[in-house]
């Protein structure tokens, strides 16, 4: 029994992780109807540009590495770095492409990817890196002893991260013009043009707000292990989450990563060694599709309408 | 003026609906199919036909696999490369595990069994759509290539699990070197390309579209989506099947779960998007491009930079390039390829009097 | 003046690129070092020419088709660095007489000289490793008679990679009579959870760690996470270098990794390369700090066995020659490393002394273990032998069956020079 | 000078299909200029082209200059354009299908930045004009009829407080007192808001009978232009857009089958 | 020549179609007679759409049932209604965007085309045969609705209007029994609507085909349809001849308002 509650836990705070890299999707999704693809170069692009700060800045102001200063200024550089990324996109990528085929700027994402893969690795090298938030990765103490379930602080505090996350971007969706903006953009782009919504600025907010949450997400996931290029599989695991809470749903995201880790996780222990294990792999896309063919549109999802 | 269908009336309706209507089209593409299918391998040396031609040859049907699908019947897959790792699996299995089984049938099996599997991850086709689809195309991709990793049966108790492609042998005649192999690659694929060409342009193809534009509109003519939908899936995964099997005999010559991964499926679709969508001449535009794009920047980049930069610099620059270069392509020509040369046909048609 | 072309596959971009860099630099650097310091080979220099694969068996073969007719001489040694490609080509070097050097990767079986005259899967195949980290674990317990009944846990990457060690180590177990706990990680590995609370379930003895990029870190912490005692984590040479972990922070302390080849500067031929190479900057690392880890030397390894094949050729081809791959194969198949030479050329315990034969492609099977101590490898064992007569056992029985499939006739080495 | 003017633009789609041939015409201020023409004369085209809509169809003003109070607006984003107060209604409906009726009209008012009360107020004037809406406020556009959308995107543009409109079709798929209603609403603003309007439209009839002044556009072409009442008495606009011939409106199953050429277009 | 008007083919009884709250039908009986021309009206959002959608199978309504033909309908599929003969176009054109015209019309044919794929791509012989046979078909309808020289344009490319032609095209090619038009002529001017009455009108005598009409344009409706039926809030107001229903006062209010 404890061990089950051991996996579930663990599961759903693996869970909580991806979401947190689903989230940077939703973003964009609900914003231009595009599925970005390029999500898990830039948290990649993100944390490396973090991480390479915290270690040319010291050099340059004379600052001992470890200091908060440090830490705080290469965040925030990181984020700008990140805003200059999206308003670049929007710039290069967008908008010569409005109102083209969802397809079309898809592929374009995919060549983004590249784009910001090689960016990453061509001005910091292919190092890999350790990534310390000073939040050690141990099992909290009393479980531990009086229950013998090992919950890590980390992912504790990632769960954390993330939930407010969330919470504060389904609120500005819900509640706020630019949120009702972006859902029509997402509906039609000609037609927001002409109803005025200024689609580039939309787009740039979107993609720095993306470009953020990918930070976040980045630095979470490269303390975790470490920052190299294996940073942009995380977007692997994000994406069943994604269709199965839903491409446009902010809480649809958590929700799908909660489904999601746990079952992966209990599938792995209990079903796993009868087939060989290492199904992780491909037993979450398997999962989100069973739950497409009840709901297609995933959980939270917008409904697609046709109608003659 | 040389490019004018002026004066060019078709009497009939089997005229009109050639493949070229227009002659000088069809003059060109016979002069195309003498070219590559007899000068190439006479004149070219190796390192072209095994690193070049042939693979674009492979890779031009498996992109016309994902056209039929993707383009044709609208649904975006990201998992061609599984099936052509179930077309090289099962052509390897056919042949090796079945006494005297000839290539070329062993071939049309891999194919149909890739069709097979291909019809059963098409079922959720029938209720999700657009990027939901897509996404869940991606299972097929992990799970297959992890079912041919985890059971050694498929390879054949191989300790690495890589397999080596028998020797490709029809009527006693075994296609061994690079020339053979090329012409034996550029038939199968013309063959093919040519079958394909002639559904799209018939009511199968046309059904496939219907439902791509509008599937409530296409069901109200009549089309039933579930057989339209599942064929196209079928005939989809039967060309990258077979694109899968002559990649493992008639180009790289081993088979290997890890070889067929994500990488393998965005290449084929940037073939189809850069080629254009919805095109069979497209197919293998993109498929030159994307095959010749990195070798090309390999050769060049360093050229312009010399050794002044890191080794690093340079492999990461070519990256960048092409994805550079993809992004520019969609900007410019959104249809592809394909479009581009319409429209310059359209332009020469016009010319020297514009409009 | 002439001019031995060596032609050199690589990859430095994408998640291979952490490992790739650091290899190809050193390799470079070592060949570099001949030409700044020796002048070359007897005078002949070394020129090379990089060829990004990516790792992907297309583009490798793409290259090795390329890189073959370059050189006055054509490509003398073709050395893929990945398993994928060097299938790929397996049978083209034999037709294009191009000799093909995998050094811990690549085709286990090919150590069989008499069937595979053109490749050479030098030092250590993964089956000596798995045999060599097992008789580490006997020497630990005192005695491999100890290790009856004890459990050892295989993490492995789910991969073609990943199984190949299945085999060795089922036969060891029936062996030694230990049990091993097969457990598979889904590529990339960047989630192990479930995999480490089975483990802490199943309470291993040890540890195998048979895993690749990302997932070495991820694992490393997830055993400090279910409190797994490090130093009884024992990763295989693609597990341990730095790049393995310092990702994984303070948790990484006490880990241990085989490796055929050491980490650390302070050896002769290191020194030469940083005065030589380095000193004149023509060094190829972007990061120099990295010269001397672990995926650093591997690559002078790779240099040095390069050039000393080369070397031994020129003894039979004449000195001062350009060679061609033929005679270059040559060179491997009689390439003998004894202590002297490895003093000589200032690498004395930076890799096994070793000897080629005819029928032996592989050489010693030696892998030395190497322990983290929060911020750097340190050698904590000699040389250790792996199980030779199974290992060998094993090989030939792989080789003969693929000979069989092939028709090939292996050589009988009694008749080569 | 002119409030709106269009001087001699060329439209190009797609690089080689060529939409206008050279089409001017001016909109005074506080008029309502109609627009007519057959289907692909580029009515449509000629509304995209002042509102900037062209790009998104990868459409290409290639000659002349579009001016808006003495401005020239050829290279504005449509954004700022109705910031200007110019917005376009499109043709053929394109509501946001995903966002409730009324959150499709408050979208409407994003360039207005309005406190609640007034959202409120611009919101209730556009229920009052079609009651249909309000009944239907909270469904999805993407499942109201054909007309409630066409209504719906007409409310949607107003709720931008514009002073020069761009109607398209407007009384396409709309029941006859509908139309009747919009033109009624047009003149309304027209009057009281001393709101422009350039509409193309098809519905001749109730076009010229509520317009100023009239435009005639045949392939890309203004092949006739004047007081809307002299259009109306014209012989070929009653034949051919009117539907009036000699003796009155004649039946449409008495329509021949032959039928006469326009005589501007020999 | 005079058409026979002949009984009944299509009989709604009491149909109901509710979309959550929204009652899109409420109880509403309604027929149709082989050979005439029916026409509903009625305001936005009565439900005349609907109606179609219902009798086309692409909604399928709570309570009711539909006779065709004398026989009781099960629920059906668009496709299914397809082959029993029944042929529409929409309200917002619901073409294939990336085809050109031709290919949009020759789709109208599948049901009639029985080769297979296989025989597609091989295409030579059987499926050339068929190809051009039903080709000659599509050319008569293109002929009769005088788009030959947009043949080969893609239909994107082309103005509403003419868009609504093709779409007319396409359900002609299939040869229908009954053929339902939503809206066929909203956006057009004079000339074109004439051009369409008079396009309507022959297929209804030539072919005989049945035709249920949605359209606004009074004049058209008066003129052209044998009966028709008024909507409102998704009832039934009126129904009738012409003449009658000009001079029902309830449709006046409801939807005539003033004539003009
Ligand atoms: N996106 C496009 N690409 C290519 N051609 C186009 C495009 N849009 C319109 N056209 C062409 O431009 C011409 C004018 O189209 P437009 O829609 O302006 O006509 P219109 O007067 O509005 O017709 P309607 O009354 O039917 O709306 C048409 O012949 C059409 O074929
Ligand atoms: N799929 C649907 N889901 C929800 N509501 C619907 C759906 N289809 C129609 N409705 C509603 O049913 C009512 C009737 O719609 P319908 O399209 O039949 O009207 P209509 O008579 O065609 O109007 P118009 O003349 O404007 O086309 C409308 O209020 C519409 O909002
Ligand atoms: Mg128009
Ligand atoms: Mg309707």
């Amino acid at each position: 029994m404890q061990f089950f509650i051991e996996v579930l836990v663990g599961g759903l705070l693996s869970g909580v992780m991806y979401a947190l890299v689903a989230l940077g999707f939703v973003l964009i999704y609900k914003a231009s109807g595009v599925f970005n693809f390029a999500q898990g170069a830039m948290v990649f692009f993100a944390a490396l540009t973090f991480v390479g700060f915290q270690e040319v800045l010291p050099g340059w102001l004379g600052l001992e590495a470890d200091s908060g200063v440090v830490f705080w200024l290469a965040f925030l550089l990181a984020f700008i770095a990140m805003i200059v990324l999206g308003i670049a996109t929007e710039r290069i990528v967008l908008r010569p492409l409005v109102n083209q085929p969802h397809i079309t700027l898809f592929m374009a994402t995919i060549g983004l990817t590249y784009v910001v893969e090689g960016i990453a690795q061509m001005t910091w090298g292919a190092n890999v890196r350790g990534l310390d938030l000073g939040i050690v990765d141990e099992p909290i103490a009393w479980l531990m002893d009086n229950y013998e379930i090992g919950v890590s602080k980390f992912d504790l505090f990632a769960a954390g991260v993330a939930a407010s996350l969330v919470a504060l971007l389904a609120l500005l969706f819900q509640y706020t013009k630019v949120g009702r903006a972006l859902r029509a953009v997402a509906d039609d782009h000609q037609a927001a043009l002409s109803i005025g919504i200024p689609l580039q600025t939309i787009w740039r907010v979107v993609w720095a707000v993306a470009g953020f949450v990918a930070l976040v997400a980045g630095m979470i996931w490269g303390a975790r292990n470490g920052v190299q290029f294996a940073l942009t599989f995380t977007a692997l695991k994000a994406l069943p989450v994604l269709i199965l809470g839903g491409f446009t749903s902010v809480p649809g995201a958590i929700v799908g990563g909660l489904i999601i880790g746990a079952s992966e996780k209990l599938a792995e222990v209990y079903v796993g060694p009868f087939v060989g294990g290492g199904i992780e792999g491909w037993f979450p896309y398997m999962l989100a599709l069973a739950f497409l063919l009840f709901r297609p549109e995933g959980l939270f999802g917008e409904k697609h309408i046709d109608r003659v | 003026m040389l490019y004018r269908e002026a004066g060019q009336f078709k009497a009939t309706y089997a005229e009109d609906s050639q493949i070229f209507p227009i002659r000088q089209d069809r003059i060109g593409f016979w002069v195309l199919m003498l070219v590559f299918g007899v000068a190439v391998p006479l004149l070219t040396n190796e390192y072209w036909l095994k690193a070049i031609l042939i693979p674009v040859l492979i890779f031009s049907l498996a992109a016309i696999g994902l056209n039929i699908l993707t383009g044709y019947a609208g649904q975006l897959s990201l998992g061609s490369a599984a099936f052509m790792a179930v077309g090289a699996f099962a052509a390897y299995n056919f042949i090796l595990r079945i006494e005297g089984m000839p290539f070329l049938v062993a071939l049309v099996l891999a194919g149909v069994t890739a069709a097979l599997v291909g019809i059963l991850f098409g079922l959720p086709s029938l209720r999700i759509k657009g990027f939901y689809l897509a996404v869940a195309t991606l299972a097929a991709q992990f799970f297959i290539v992890w079912a041919l990793v985890k059971f050694p049966w498929f390879s054949n108790n191989s300790s690495s699990g890589v397999v080596t492609a028998q020797d490709v042998t029809i009527l006693g005649y075994t296609f061994s070197t690079p020339e053979a192999k090329y012409v034996l690659t550029f038939l199968i694929v013309a063959f093919m390309a040519l079958l394909a060409k002639n559904m799209v342009r018939s009511s199968t193809g046309r059904a496939w579209m219907a439902v791509r534009d509008m599937d409530v509109a296409a069901q109200v003519i009549g089309f039933r989506l579930m057989r339209t939908k599942l064929l196209a899936f079928a005939v989809s995964s039967f060309y990258c099947g077979v694109a899968g099997a002559l990649y493992a005999y008639t180009y790289i010559g081993t088979v290997e779960p890890e070889g067929f991964n994500l990488d393998l499926s965005f290449k084929i679709l940037f073939m189809i998007i850069i080629g254009g969508v919805g095109s069979i001449m497209g197919s293998f535009l993109g498929a030159a491009f994307i095959v010749l794009l990195p070798i090309f920047l390999d050769n060049f980049v360093p050229m312009i930079f010399g050794d002044a930069l890191g080794a690093g610099f340079v492999s990461n620059f070519q990256l960048i390039v092409f994805g550079g270069l993809i992004i520019f392509f969609l900007i410019v020509e959104p249809h592809g390829l394909a479009r581009l040369w319409q429209i310059a046909k359209e332009k020469l048609r016009l010319w020297p009097f514009p409009h | 003046n002439e001019e031995q072309f060596i032609g050199l596959p690589s990859y430095r971009v994408g998640p291979y690129a952490a490992g790739g860099s650091g290899l190809f630099g050193g390799w470079i650097d070592y060949m570099q070092l001949v030409n700044e310091r020796d002048g070359g080979v007897n005078g002949v220099k070394l020129s090379w020419e990089e060829c990004e694969t990516e790792y992907n068996n297309a583009r490798g073969v793409e290259c090795y088709e390329r890189l073959k007719k370059k050189g006055s001489t054509g490509n003398s040694v073709f050395q893929p660095v990945s398993t994928g490609i060097t299938y790929s080509v397996l049978e083209k070097v034999a037709q294009d007489k191009i000799p093909m050097v995998t050094i811990g990767y690549g085709r286990t079986d090919a150590a069989d000289g008499r069937v595979f005259p053109w490749v050479f899967p030098m030092i250590t195949t993964y089956w000596s490793q798995a045999s060599a980290i097992v008789n580490y674990m006997g020497q630990k317990e005192g005695g491999m008679d100890k290790l009856k009944g004890k459990k050892i846990g295989l993490l492995y990457h789910d991969s073609a990679y990943g199984k190949e060690s299945h085999a060795i180590m089922d036969k060891l177990a029936a062996k030694h009579g230990f049990e091993v706990i097969k457990i598979a990680v889904a590529h990339p590995g960047n989630e192990q959870q479930s995999q480490w609370l089975q483990i802490r379930q199943a309470k291993p003895d040890y540890v195998v760690l048979w895993g690749w990029g990302v997932m070495n870190p991820t694992a490393i912490k997830a055993a400090a996470k279910t409190g797994f005692p490090r130093e009884k984590l024992i990763g295989v040479w693609w597990s341990g270098a730095e790049e393995d972990t310092i990702p994984a922070g303070p948790a990484a302390k006490g880990f241990v990794a085989a490796g055929f080849n050491v980490a650390g500067a302070n050896y002769p031929v290191i020194a030469d390369i940083k005065k030589h190479v380095y000193g004149k900057n023509k060094g190829n690392m972007e990061d120099k700090t990295r010269v001397g880890s672990v995926y650093y030397n591997r690559g002078v390894v790779h240099g040095i066995i390069t050039v000393e094949a080369i070397r031994k050729a020129q003894e039979k081809y004449g000195k001062g020659k350009a060679l061609t791959g033929e005679q270059v194969r040559w060179g491997f198949e009689n390439l003998n490393l004894d202590d002297a030479r490895l003093k000589a050329l200032g690498a004395t315990g930076f890799l096994p002394p070793l000897k080629i034969t005819c029928a032996d492609h592989e050489g010693p099977g030696k892998v030395k273990f190497q322990q983290w101590d929060g911020n750097q490898w340190k050698v904590i064992t000699d040389w250790v032998d792996s199980d030779r007569p199974l290992v060998r056992g094993m090989i030939e029985e792989s080789a003969a069956a693929y000979a069989k499939e092939k028709g090939i006739k292996p050589r009988d080495c009694s008749k080569e020079s | 000078m002119s409030y709106l003017s269009i001087n001699n633009i060329e439209v190009i789609y797609d690089h080689v299909i060529l939409v206008l041939k050279g089409v001017s015409l001016q909109v005074p201020q506080g008029k309502i200029v109609a627009l007519l023409g057959a289907n692909g004369a580029g009515k449509s085209t000629t509304l995209k082209s002042i509102s900037n809509l062209l790009r998104a169809e990868r459409g290409d003003v290639t000659k002349g200059s579009v001016e808006f109070k003495g401005e020239r607006i050829d290279q504005k984003t449509p954004a700022e354009l109705v910031k200007k107060g110019v917005i376009q209604v499109m043709e053929g409906r394109h509501c946001f299908g995903h966002l409730s009726i009324e959150e499709n009209l408050l979208t409407g008012a994003y360039t207005r930045s309005q406190s609640r009360a007034e959202l409120r107020e611009s919101l209730d004037k556009v229920y009052a004009y079609f009651p249909r809406l309000k009944t239907r406020r909270t469904s999805q556009a993407g499942y109201t009829s054909g007309g409630e959308q066409q209504m719906c995107a007409i409310g949607r543009a107003l709720m931008a407080k514009p002073e020069m409109i761009l109607l398209d079709e407007p009384s396409m798929g709309l029941a006859p007192q509908i139309v009747e209603e919009i033109f009624e609403i047009v003149k309304d603003l027209n009057s009281k808001e001393n709101v422009s309007f350039l509409l193309a439209e098809q519905n001749t009839m109730v076009a010229l009978r509520y317009a100023d002044f009239g435009y005639i556009l045949e392939n890309g072409r203004v092949v006739m232009e004047g007081e809307a009442e002299d259009l109306r008495t014209n012989e070929d606009v009653k034949e051919f857009y009117l539907g009036l011939s000699s003796e009155g409106r004649k039946s449409f199953r008495e329509v021949k089958h032959y039928r006469r050429r326009k005589r501007w277009l020999s | 020549m005079a058409r026979q008007i002949g009984d009944v083919i299509v009989d709604l009884q009491n149909i109901s179609l509710r979309f959550g709250g929204v009652k899109a039908l409420t109880d509403i009986s309604f027929n149709v007679r082989e050979h005439e021309i029916r026409s509903i009206i009625g305001p936005n959002g009565a439900g005349k759409s609907s109606m179609l959608n219902v009798i086309n199978g692409v909604y399928h309504p709570q309570e009711g049932q539909i006779f065709f033909k004398g026989a009781l309908r099960k629920k059906m599929e668009p496709h299914e209604a397809a082959e029993q003969g029944i042929a529409r176009t929409f309200q917002n054109i619901a073409l294939f965007k990336g085809m050109t015209v031709l290919d949009n019309i020759m789709t109208g044919r599948n049901l009639k085309m029985k080769c297979n794929f296989l025989q597609h791509a091989l295409y030579w012989g059987a499926a050339q045969k068929e190809e051009i046979a039903h080709r000659i078909k599509v050319e008569e309808v293109i002929e009769f609705l005088e788009i030959q020289d947009i043949r080969k344009t893609p239909v994107g490319r082309l103005p509403y209007g003419l868009q609504k032609r093709v779409e007319l095209a396409r359900a002609l090619a299939a040869e229908p029994h009954i053929l339902l038009l939503d809206e066929p002529m909203a956006g057009m001017n004079v000339e074109e609507k004439q051009d369409m009455c008079r396009f309507i009108l022959d297929v209804n005598d030539h072919y005989g085909t049945t035709i249920v009409l949605i359209e606004h344009d009074m004049g058209v409706v008066m003129d052209i349809s044998d009966r028709v039926v008024v909507l409102d809030y998704g009832k039934k107001i009126g129904d009738g001849e012409p003449d009658e229903v000009k001079n029902n006062p309830d449709v006046i209010k409801a939807y005539l308002g003033t004539t003009h």
